[in-house]
């Protein structure tokens, strides 16, 4: 079944890019229009993908991807590249996510860009494409392209609309993404050519691919994994490797941080979930390992949260605070169950939405401030009651209450995480305490006392295009707080997919801990493969 | 005696390449550094016609006559190129030639 | 065609004093070397570099080719050593014959030149299985001419190196114009 | 059926009011918002009620419970989903959005919604004059539908959205007037440390769920008596005690209770509701929930008897000497919380759960008066200017007297009946030194009627203390707020005759209603030991002798406050100040526990130059963050720039570049003689080309 | 007819016309000169469509137009192409605008073409000759301008230096051989031991000269000086045409002729190659000169080629990492020739106007005076960074790609390393052209002939990164002659 629903959501905003070229630069109102029409007009388009992935989310399909765009090979049949798009639960809901915010950051630029506002728009649609590309593409070159194109237009939005140490930030945010990608090339051509060596076919299908790299010998896998790993996490970003992210939020513009941590992060822990389990189900299952990846994610959680305690702007913390959330994220993906994955696949689609409006709501204030020193400001509560009321919104749900978004995500992975060692659930509580303190502790700072700032007198609440975009986000975050079930059900077909191909792959006898879906029976690989002792899937006895 | 055999014009032409190596190395003066490089290139042709010898045929003969013409070619475009150098510059000392570095 | 040398030599009958004059022609070439690279004065340089290509040419004519030898005196010694002195001639002598002679790196640089030498002298000795000790007779007479066929090509064929020739005439061609173009103050 | 099968609606009235507040409360009227928000709480209430009624005759006095599933919340609604438990087997990630109705959640439903309906009725009068009216009463109506989500949630999953409600409804409400610093603190102080109970409750119910398989509480407890588990299961006993963490945070023991004394910042409606009457009951409502567990762990057991009956004489030591009248009930109430764990902990489950249900109207009269006496005393809260206010408020003085009596546990109030079984209770489960915890229940007995009875001669006898400008003003309350005044008296003296023991010659209709509840875990634990009924003859005596102690307690406690303050003029001396003046200041300064968390914990506060706790490691993390990851290579530049000043040459190429990034500087100083290494002489280049060659050369001709 | 005769003849053609033309004419040369350029590559497509698989001999086996030699023939012309377009307006700037510069460009082209085609070792070095000499000129063309004479000096220098010791080489393998043909060097190479001393000595000092052509380390001084004091438009031809010669010209003898001395030579080419990255990475970070910073970035990305020519020497022929590295280098080379072309394009055309100078303080907001330069700038810097979708990174892909298919993974691992190196200091540039203010806000104007350059480079940097199909085809077909036997005798 060949629809191009995909390839037109993908292409809508580069379309919008294209035309906003023939605009003339001092027409601003104009570009401004086209801009947000074309971004509204992608998240509309990309709506009747909701009923028809709807409709199909248990259909099994031979490679587990719907959709499907392309053939494997057709676009550079010489390399084994193809134009080939899918997509199943996970990058579905991403895919979602990234037309949602791709919008509201847009729409909310209106006002907060005054310089050089074509091209900001004709970069930010770039952007909004290389994305969605890296979601829906099934072929590893694509990827590669999408993956690396989406970089360009995020360092160009950071250098040129950012703040004052954007160049370091602009540069510091390229270099260090940069690197985790050119590893993860090498991992890729790697894959590549350990598949024309056991097929004799050259492709970057990942659905072949999948077949193969399990087969690769553990000593060897290993370091494939040490390579995309670090592509990963450093995208993520994993705990040794954030420093880059509190520089480059709080230089970029406000939707610059709203898409990057909305979306760019979730790059890394889609990398995670879609290559780095069902490549390497041996390593990643292999005690050692899993039990760095789970102290990387506990510590980031830990030692995120307790950063933005102590800082001093505004933007700085929420950018800690991703740091943190996104180790919850980590530790779901790398519990290597169900629960786990399931929930941090929505922690990411929650932290999107929480996280996205958080970064909004510092922009508002610093639009109208300019600055985002939590000194500045006491008792906005007073003039702002309105953004009071949504900020307070959002932060629940950013540290989890529950019937908001954060709760469902973090608890399913708290979940995940107990049922494979009760020790990293425990280790992870402390994030959900501190998550609190740091957030609620701004809060006071910023929004209750009196207004002892007279700059701050001023102020006016939000206008409606403001309130507009937050509309969407509070109603997804009560959605998926109220009623997440639709969401574990998209997310189950491919998550129980993946932790069947672990479960194959890792050697063991012991119990994997989750059950899986009766239905989709992966294909029987003949596995040669991963002679590894002990490989025991994190039973209650990993240690830790 | 020992008879005379093409590694004694080897070593020869070893020696005057050297000999030209040494001049491009160390002469200051560009003219001197340029006949340095004529040495050499004599060097190579007294390999080639040496060669030539021991294999019976022309074709060393031939690349040496070729090697001629390079060297009066490169003479005449560097003797050019010295000129116009020192009509800026008022000297032909290799180490003054030093604007562009780094 | 000389028949009596060529006879000569088919007899395995070598020129009377050939180590003699390699060694003398040999010695005057390496000296004259040494002259060229440590003169002051860069016409007394010109001149040793004369005598070295004399020497060479001496050289070529006991090694049975005597048009290169004639191509040597002609155009090298001739022609371009012509070249050197007029652009001596033009460019600051006085100035330059009383600066150093040499540059500040000099040492390294005779170390490292030395260094080379004992390097290649020492291949060729490890390697001179490789050259063997025959000495291929070459007709000497018919020299030019055989060279003129592979540079020409015979009976309406190209040569060998006809194409080279060619690409030869524009080097010179390229040479002339360089030449022209940088020292004409005018074009 | 239409109530019971409809049982959801209970919790979504009041939330239906607060989205209307929040959507549309500034636009509304008062009286709209009364109508709205009062009106549903009234609903509320009135379903309440009628469902109550309509579960005694679905269970027919069995006790079964009611168990109504709206939709699954967490879990994607079939058996794909799914975890591993401990034993190995999988089970099925589900947690619904299910409601259970048994006794114990029937007694709650209806005091929560009846004391909350007569606050709700007292705040119309008492919040009359304060700004954000509809945003007090939108806080109001989130907090009764997380309060009755927690109460009618039918698993852990969904009670913690109460739980968790409640506790934001309680942050938002103490933080109400938020434009005063101390009030955001309390606010931030409460929600935070009701996380840390939170963090502790999650992990108890994964454990359960890890253990169990499930996180309905029916599941929970037919599992848990079905006898597979052994009494002092490890995995068990570790469930419970986490699960009591949770509770310690909530219902404000100790450790965690710092926060309720705080919680004093927000209006007294607000106290008398949440912070006495119910969501502070949320953690005995929890552990009496999961009393199936906690009968399987004897050793969590005794921790929650313990740290109850520790609480309970803290708190009560701290409520001595306390000046403000809102701090003095509130640790009064955090005393009382900590009775009814000392009940839940020696096994009397019931006996807690009475007590509960009594204090709820009783503290809530007691919160409710001093509201009064507050308005009455144009916001003053110190009852050091206050005195001689009987007569100028009467309905307020009588009705606060009477909870005064029944707090101190006077029979035939309720706190007399409830309180003397809780430590009849103690004495009897001899298990262990049980005794001493009677012990200290009987001196905290003492305690109560101390301070309770120092409140009410400094409030309402003596001489009056206050400026001339207040007492001008002094006036009753309107109708409005005495209104539930008097009713909450009525039941404060009323609602012990529910559970009259048998010793008193009364059928404890209350502990019957809950047997079904807790009687067969009674049974397992306590009971095998000690038959319940049969001994009862044997220890009529004692319960007697035990009863008139604690009664004699409550009168000499009385009596001794009458003594020093019943005509305190000015200046009046504390009585613990005169005679032992170093206890006096710390029990003053509530035995310094604050300032040893923001030392030890919070970071707050430093010692010396060296901050502790989390703003200690954050600041070290920070600190860490900055200099460490981001800056390995700052620090290279910065030992550069120490050597930069020895040369200008390199002065001018370091300083250049410490001022930028970090690895910049380091490829910065590999570039420079990178770069250097052209310096432009054409000769020097020839030498390098000759120096390559030679390497290669030697490499290979003489190796 | 071959395409030099094509060149030779419009070369000496606008030699004459020049002497024709007046001041402010001059730019019929350029169409002359232009025009020569596409009668010659049509000339070459002529050849092309009747080209037998295992190519053309002629001149006695001295010239082979091979698929190979017709793959580099194109980019030769390209790049003449380009600079041509490039250098009109330039020239008038500068004041030196004469018929000689487009003459040399062109007779340039024809020694290219030697290299690439010539199967003699003296055809090769005459090729070689013909084509640096008039590099040489062309580099001192601006006569009076010192940088410019010092750097056409310098490189004469080390030029003739070099080729001395090339022709050295060369003789050698006369002497072991007694042939000027590399299949006969190749055949007397392959009975012999490979390290024999002589063979090594040989090898080393006609590497020597080849290295120098593509400026590896450490033959790679001249490089920075030359590209600096250039004119800018010859730099972009330098650092694009001549340096694909250089590579054809390497290619030819290293892999057909002394292929069998392949075991003596990559461990060379391992060290050249790691020595190439480190030193022009390092050097170019804190470079400010753009054309200078542009220099070490081009010695770095021979540093990446020489990777996948390690590729090549490392594996089997006909395996995947001997293909891959063979097309990851003529792959490289074609993307180079545009992006690089694009980069000293735009530089030029600041040039151009007088008013901005090559330092990157110049650069300064340059997207507020010109924005499409300065985009485009971008598009080609990231280009070169090796970031697709641009056609840089198609080069990267294969050449780890070989690297991998043979095993070095930690020369792969080097070559990432240094490539995140090159994106650091392009962005330098992008950042000053993109982010910082402008010292003035005058627009720039653009001529017609650099907005040819820039779309055509932009283009082809676009297409070939989205689109590579055609061009990997085209790289396929000439690495044909792989499969020939002739080519495969010579490289037993």
């Amino acid at each position: 079944m060949q629809s191009h629903i995909l390839s037109i959501i993908l292409f809508t905003p580069l379309v919008g890019a294209l035309v906003l070229l023939f605009v003339p630069k001092e027409n601003k109102g104009a570009i401004r229009w086209i801009a947000n029409i074309f971004s509204l007009g992608g998240f509309l388009i990309s709506l009747p993908l909701v009923p028809m992935f709807w409709a199909q989310r248990f259909e099994v399909t031979p490679t587990h991807f719907k959709f499907l765009e392309g053939t494997p090979n057709n676009w550079i049949p010489s390399i084994g590249a193809g134009y080939n798009l899918g997509i199943d639960g996970i990058s579905f809901l991403l895919i979602m996510l990234t037309t949602l915010l791709g919008w509201i950051s847009i729409l909310s630029s209106w006002t907060a860009i005054e310089i050089r506002v074509k091209e900001y728009y004709v970069w930010f649609l770039v952007l909004q494409t290389g994305m969605l590309g890296v979601f829906m593409a099934l072929d590893f070159f694509l990827f590669f392209v999408f993956w690396e194109a989406m970089l360009v237009p995020m360092y160009l939005l950071i250098g040129i609309w950012g703040g004052p140490r954007k160049l370091y930030a602009a540069i510091k945010f390229f270099l260090y993404t940069l690197l985790g990608s050119v590893l993860m090339l090498l991992g890729i051509l790697f894959l590549y050519f350990h598949h024309h060596t056991v097929t004799g076919v050259f492709t970057f299908s990942i659905p072949e691919l999948y077949k193969t790299a399990p087969l690769i010998p553990f000593h060897t896998a290993i370091w494939l994994f040490v390579a995309f790993f670090i592509g990963f996490a450093i995208k993520v970003p994993m705990f040794p490797f954030h420093t880059w992210l509190p520089d480059a939020h709080v230089e970029a513009p406000t939707a610059g941080s709203v898409i990057l941590a909305g979306v760019l992060l979730k790059m890394g822990t889609y990398g995670f979930v879609r290559f780095s389990l069902p490549f390497f189900p041996a390593v990643v299952s292999h005690p050692r390992v899993q039990s760095w990846m789970i102290g990387l994610s506990l510590v980031g959680i830990i030692y995120g949260a307790l950063v933005s305690l102590m800082q001093k702007d505004m933007k700085k913390l929420v950018a800690y605070s991703s740091v943190s959330h996104l180790g919850f994220c980590t530790l779901g993906i790398f519990t290597l169950n169900s629960m786990g994955l399931t929930g941090s696949v929505l922690q990411q689609i929650n932290h999107g939405i929480s996280t996205g409006a958080l970064f909004l709501i510092v922009g508002i204030l610093y639009e109208r401030r300019h600055t985002r020193e939590i000194a500045e400001y006491g008792g906005i509560s007073n003039v702002m009651p309105l953004y009071a009321t949504i900020t307070m919104i959002m932060f629940l749900s950013s540290m989890g209450l529950p019937l908001l978004n954060g709760f469902v995500g973090e608890f399913t992975i708290l979940q995940g995480a107990f049922t494979a060692n009760w020790k990293w659930a425990a280790w992870a509580a402390p994030g959900v305490v501190l998550a609190a303190a740091y957030l609620l502790w701004l809060y006071q700072r910023v929004f209750f006392g009196t207004v002892t700032n007279p700059k701050n007198e001023k102020l006016h609440d939000l206008t409606p295009r403001e309130i507009l975009t937050f509309v969407p986000l509070i109603i997804m975050a009560l959605w998926i707080g109220v009623y997440p079930k639709p969401f574990f059900q998209i997310l189950e077909q491919p998550v129980n997919q993946i932790v069947q191909t672990i479960h194959d792959n890792s050697n063991a006898n012991a119990p994997v801990n989750a059950q899986v879906a009766p239905a989709p029976a992966p294909q029987a690989l003949a596995v040669v493969g991963p002679k590894v002792v002990g490989t025991n899937v994190a039973g209650p006895k990993a240690s830790n | 005696m020992v008879p005379i055999t093409t590694l004694h014009y080897l070593v020869v032409a070893a020696a005057l390449f050297v000999l030209g190596v040494i001049g491009v190395l160390t002469r200051r003066n560009v003219v001197i550094v340029l006949m340095s490089i004529e040495l050499i290139l004599n060097a190579v042709n007294l390999n080639l016609v040496a060669f030539s010898r021991m294999w019976g045929n022309l074709h060393g003969q031939l690349f040496a006559i070729f090697i001629v013409v390079d060297a009066a070619a490169e003479a005449a475009v560097g003797l050019g190129i010295l000129i116009a150098f020192f009509r800026n510059r008022e000297t032909i000392n290799v180490d003054e030639i030093d604007l562009l570095k780094w | 065609m000389n028949p009596v040398m060529n006879s000569a030599l088919n007899s395995g009958m070598a020129p009377v004093a050939t180590p003699f004059f390699f060694y003398m022609l040999a010695g005057l070439a390496v000296i004259g070397g040494v002259l060229v690279i440590t003169r002051r004065n860069a016409v007394h340089s010109a001149l040793a570099l004369i005598v070295t290509l004399l020497a060479v040419a001496g050289l070529y004519l006991m090694l049975y080719a005597p048009f290169v030898a004639g191509v040597q005196i002609i155009v090298y010694a001739g022609g371009i050593m012509v070249l050197f002195l007029f652009v001596i001639m033009l460019v600051n002598i006085e100035r330059s014959s009383k600066e150093r002679r040499f540059n500040r790196m000099w040492p390294v640089g005779l170390a490292a030149a030395c260094a080379l030498l004992a390097l290649f002298v020492s291949a060729f000795a490890k390697g001179k299985a490789l050259f063997p000790d025959r000495m291929m007779t070459l007709p000497e007479s018919s020299n030019t001419q055989q060279i003129a066929t592979m540079l020409y090509g015979e009976a309406g064929r190209m040569g060998q190196y006809t194409f080279a020739f060619e690409i030869a005439s524009l080097l010179l061609l390229v040479a002339i114009l360089g030449a022209v173009i940088m020292t004409k103050k005018k074009i | 059926m239409f109530f019971l099968n409809h049982i959801w609606l209970i919790p979504l009235f009041p939330a239906f009011g607060a989205a209307m507040m929040f959507f549309f409360g500034r636009r509304l009227q008062k009286a709209t918002v009364n109508a709205v928000c009062v009106g549903a709480v009234v609903f509320a209430f009135l379903f309440a009620c009628f469902t109550v009624v309509e579960y005694t005759h679905f269970a027919h006095g069995t006790g079964h419970p009611f168990e109504k599933i709206v939709y699954t919340w967490l879990g994607s609604g079939d058996a794909h989903l799914s975890f591993l438990k401990k034993d190995g087997t999988t089970a099925q990630f589900n947690a619904d959005a299910g409601f259970l109705l048994d006794p114990l959640s029937s007694i709650w439903l209806l005091f929560v919604t009846g004391v909350g309906m007569l606050i709700h009725i007292y705040s119309v009068g008492y919040m009359a004059h304060e700004g954000g009216y509809y945003r007090f009463f939108g806080y109001m109506n989130l907090f009764m539908f997380s309060m009755l989500t927690l109460i009618l949630a039918n698993n852990y999953m969904l009670l913690f959205v109460g739980w968790e409600g409640v506790g934001l409804c309680s942050y938002l409400l103490i933080g109400f007037y938020f434009h005063r610093k101390s009030a955001s603190d309390a606010a931030n102080k409460a929600f935070i440390v009701n996380r840390i109970g939170d963090a502790g409750f999650i992990l108890g119910a994964l454990t359960l769920s890890w253990y169990l398989g499930s996180f309905r509480f029916t599941d929970i407890n037919t599992l848990a008596r079905s006898g597979h588990f052994a009494i002092g299961d490890p995995v068990l006993t570790a469930a419970a005690l986490l699960l009591f963490v949770g509770a310690c945070g909530k219902s404000a023991q100790l450790p965690l209770y710092v926060w309720l004394p705080d919680a004093m910042e927000g209006p007294t409606p607000v106290s008398a509701l949440i912070h006495a009457a119910t969501m502070v009951t949320a953690g005995v409502y929890m552990v009496a929930r999961s009393n199936a567990v906690f009968v399987l762990a004897p050793t969590a057991m005794k921790t929650v008897a313990i740290i109850g009956a520790l609480t309970a004489v803290f708190a009560a030591s701290i409520g001595l000497v306390q000046n403000d009248i809102k701090r003095v009930l509130a640790y009064s109430t955090v005393s009382q919380l900590g009775y009814m764990f000392l009940a839940l902990g020696v096994g009397a489950f019931a006996a807690g759960v009475f007590h509960v249900f009594t204090h709820a109207f009783f503290k809530a009269l007691l919160f409710l008066g001093s509201g009064s006496v507050i308005h009455a005393m144009s916001g003053e809260q110190d009852m050091r200017n206050m005195g001689n206010l009987r007569g100028r408020i009467p309905t307020t003085f009588k009705t606060m007297f009477i909870a005064t009596l029944a707090i101190a546990g006077i029979p035939p109030l309720a706190g007399f009946f409830s309180k003397d079984e809780i430590l009849w209770q103690a004495w009897r489960s001899a298990d262990g030194g049980f005794p001493y915890l009677w012990l200290i229940g009987f001196g905290t007995a003492l305690m109560t009627a101390f301070y309770m009875a120092r409140l009410i001669f400094l409030t309402f006898y003596g001489q009056p203390r206050m400026s001339h400008e207040v007492e001008h003003h002094i006036h009753e309350s309107p109708k409005s707020m005495t209104g539930p005044l008097v009713v909450l008296a009525i039941c404060s003296v009323c609602a012990g005759w529910l559970g009259v023991p048998a010793s008193l010659g009364g059928t404890n209709a209350f502990g019957k209603f809950l047997e079904p509840v807790f009687a067969r875990e009674v049974a397992a634990s306590v009971a095998p030991a000690e038959p319940q009924e049969p001994a009862g003859e044997e220890h009529r005596g004692l319960e007697w002798t035990l009863m008139l102690l604690s009664v004699g307690a409550a009168v000499v406690g009385g009596g001794w406050a009458y003594g020093h303050y019943a005509n305190a003029g000015k200046d009046y001396p504390e009585p613990i100040a005169v005679k032992a003046p170093p206890l006096y200041t710390v029990l003053y300064n509530k035995w310094f526990v604050d300032e040893a968390y923001d030392y030890a914990f919070t970071g707050r506060r430093k010692i010396g130059k060296i901050r502790l706790g989390a703003m200690g490691a954050g600041e070290a993390s920070s600190w860490f963050d900055a200099k460490i990851i981001d800056g390995a290579v700052n620090d290279v530049g910065w030992v550069t720039r120490a050597v930069a000043t020895l040369s200008t040459w390199w002065d001018k190429w370091i300083i250049d570049g410490v001022g930028v990034n970090g690895p910049a500087i380091l490829a910065r100083m590999i570039s420079y003689p990178a770069r250097l290494f052209e310096w432009g002489l054409v000769q020097w280049y020839a030498l390098v080309m000759v120096a390559g060659l030679l390497g290669f050369g030697v490499y290979y001709v003489w190796k | 007819m071959l395409p030099m005769v094509e060149l030779t003849i419009f070369a000496l053609g606008i030699l004459l016309i020049d002497l024709m033309v007046p001041r402010g004419w001059k730019w019929i040369n350029a169409a002359g000169a232009f025009v020569g350029v596409a009668f010659a590559a049509l000339c070459v497509w002529q050849i092309q469509s009747t080209l037998p698989p295992r190519g053309l001999f002629g001149f006695y086996n001295s010239l082979l137009v091979d698929r190979f030699a017709i793959y580099f023939w194109y980019l030769f012309l390209a790049g003449a192409a380009i600079s041509i377009l490039m250098s009109v307006h330039y020239l008038d700037v500068e004041d030196e605008h004469h018929g000689e510069y487009y003459a040399l460009l062109l007779l340039s082209v024809v020694g290219m073409m030697c290299m690439a085609a010539g199967i003699d070792i003296v055809l090769i070095f005459i090729g070689l000759e013909l084509m640096a000499i008039s590099t040489y000129v062309l580099v001192g063309f601006l006569r009076r301008d010192r940088r410019s004479n010092e750097a056409a000096l310098k490189y004469l220098l080390l030029g003739a230096f070099s080729s001395g010791i090339f022709a050295y080489g060369l003789s050698l393998f006369y002497g072991l051989s007694g042939g000027t043909n590399l299949a006969i060097i190749a055949r007397a190479v392959s009975a012999q031991n490979p390290h024999n001393p002589v063979v090594v000595i040989a090898l080393l000092t006609t590497m020597v000269g080849l290295l120098f052509k593509i400026a590896a380390v450490p033959f790679h001084q001249w490089a920075p000086d030359a590209y600096e004091g250039a004119p800018t438009s010859i730099t972009g031809f330098m650092s694009v045409a001549v340096k694909a010669a250089a590579w054809a010209m390497l290619l030819r003898i290293l892999v057909f002729g002394l292929f069998p001395l392949r075991s003596v030579y990559t461990p060379v080419i391992v060290i050249v190659s790691i020595a190439t990255m480190t030193g022009a990475n390092f050097a170019a970070l804190t470079q400010t000169n753009t054309k200078r910073l542009l220099a070490y970035s081009s010695i770095a990305h021979v540093g990446y080629m020489l990777l996948a020519f390690v590729a090549m020497g490392t594996s089997p022929i006909g395996s995947p990492g001997f293909l891959d590295g063979f097309k990851g280098i003529l792959i490289y080379l074609l993307v180079y020739t545009f992006m690089n072309l694009g980069a000293f394009a735009v530089i030029t055309s600041l040039r151009q106007r007088k008013v901005i100078g090559d330092e990157l303080d110049d650069m300064a907001g340059l997207y507020q005076r010109a924005p499409v330069e300065a985009v485009l700038m971008l598009l080609f810097l990231l280009s070169l960074a090796g970031i697709p979708p641009a056609a840089g990174f198609l080069g990267k892909y294969y050449i780890f790609l070989s690297l991998i298919e043979s095993g070095h993974y930690w020369l792969a691992s080097l070559g990432v390393f240094y490539s995140l190196f090159g994106l650091y200091y392009y962005l330098k540039i992008a950042n000053s052209m993109l982010m910082r203010e402008p010292m003035e806000t005058e627009r720039l104007p653009i001529s017609l002939g650099m907005r040819c350059t820039l779309g055509v480079t932009a283009l082809a940097t676009i297409v070939i990164g989205v689109y590579p199909e055609p061009f990997i085809r085209s790289v396929n077909w000439s690495l044909g002659i792989v499969q020939s036997p002739h080519v495969a005798a010579m490289m037993k």
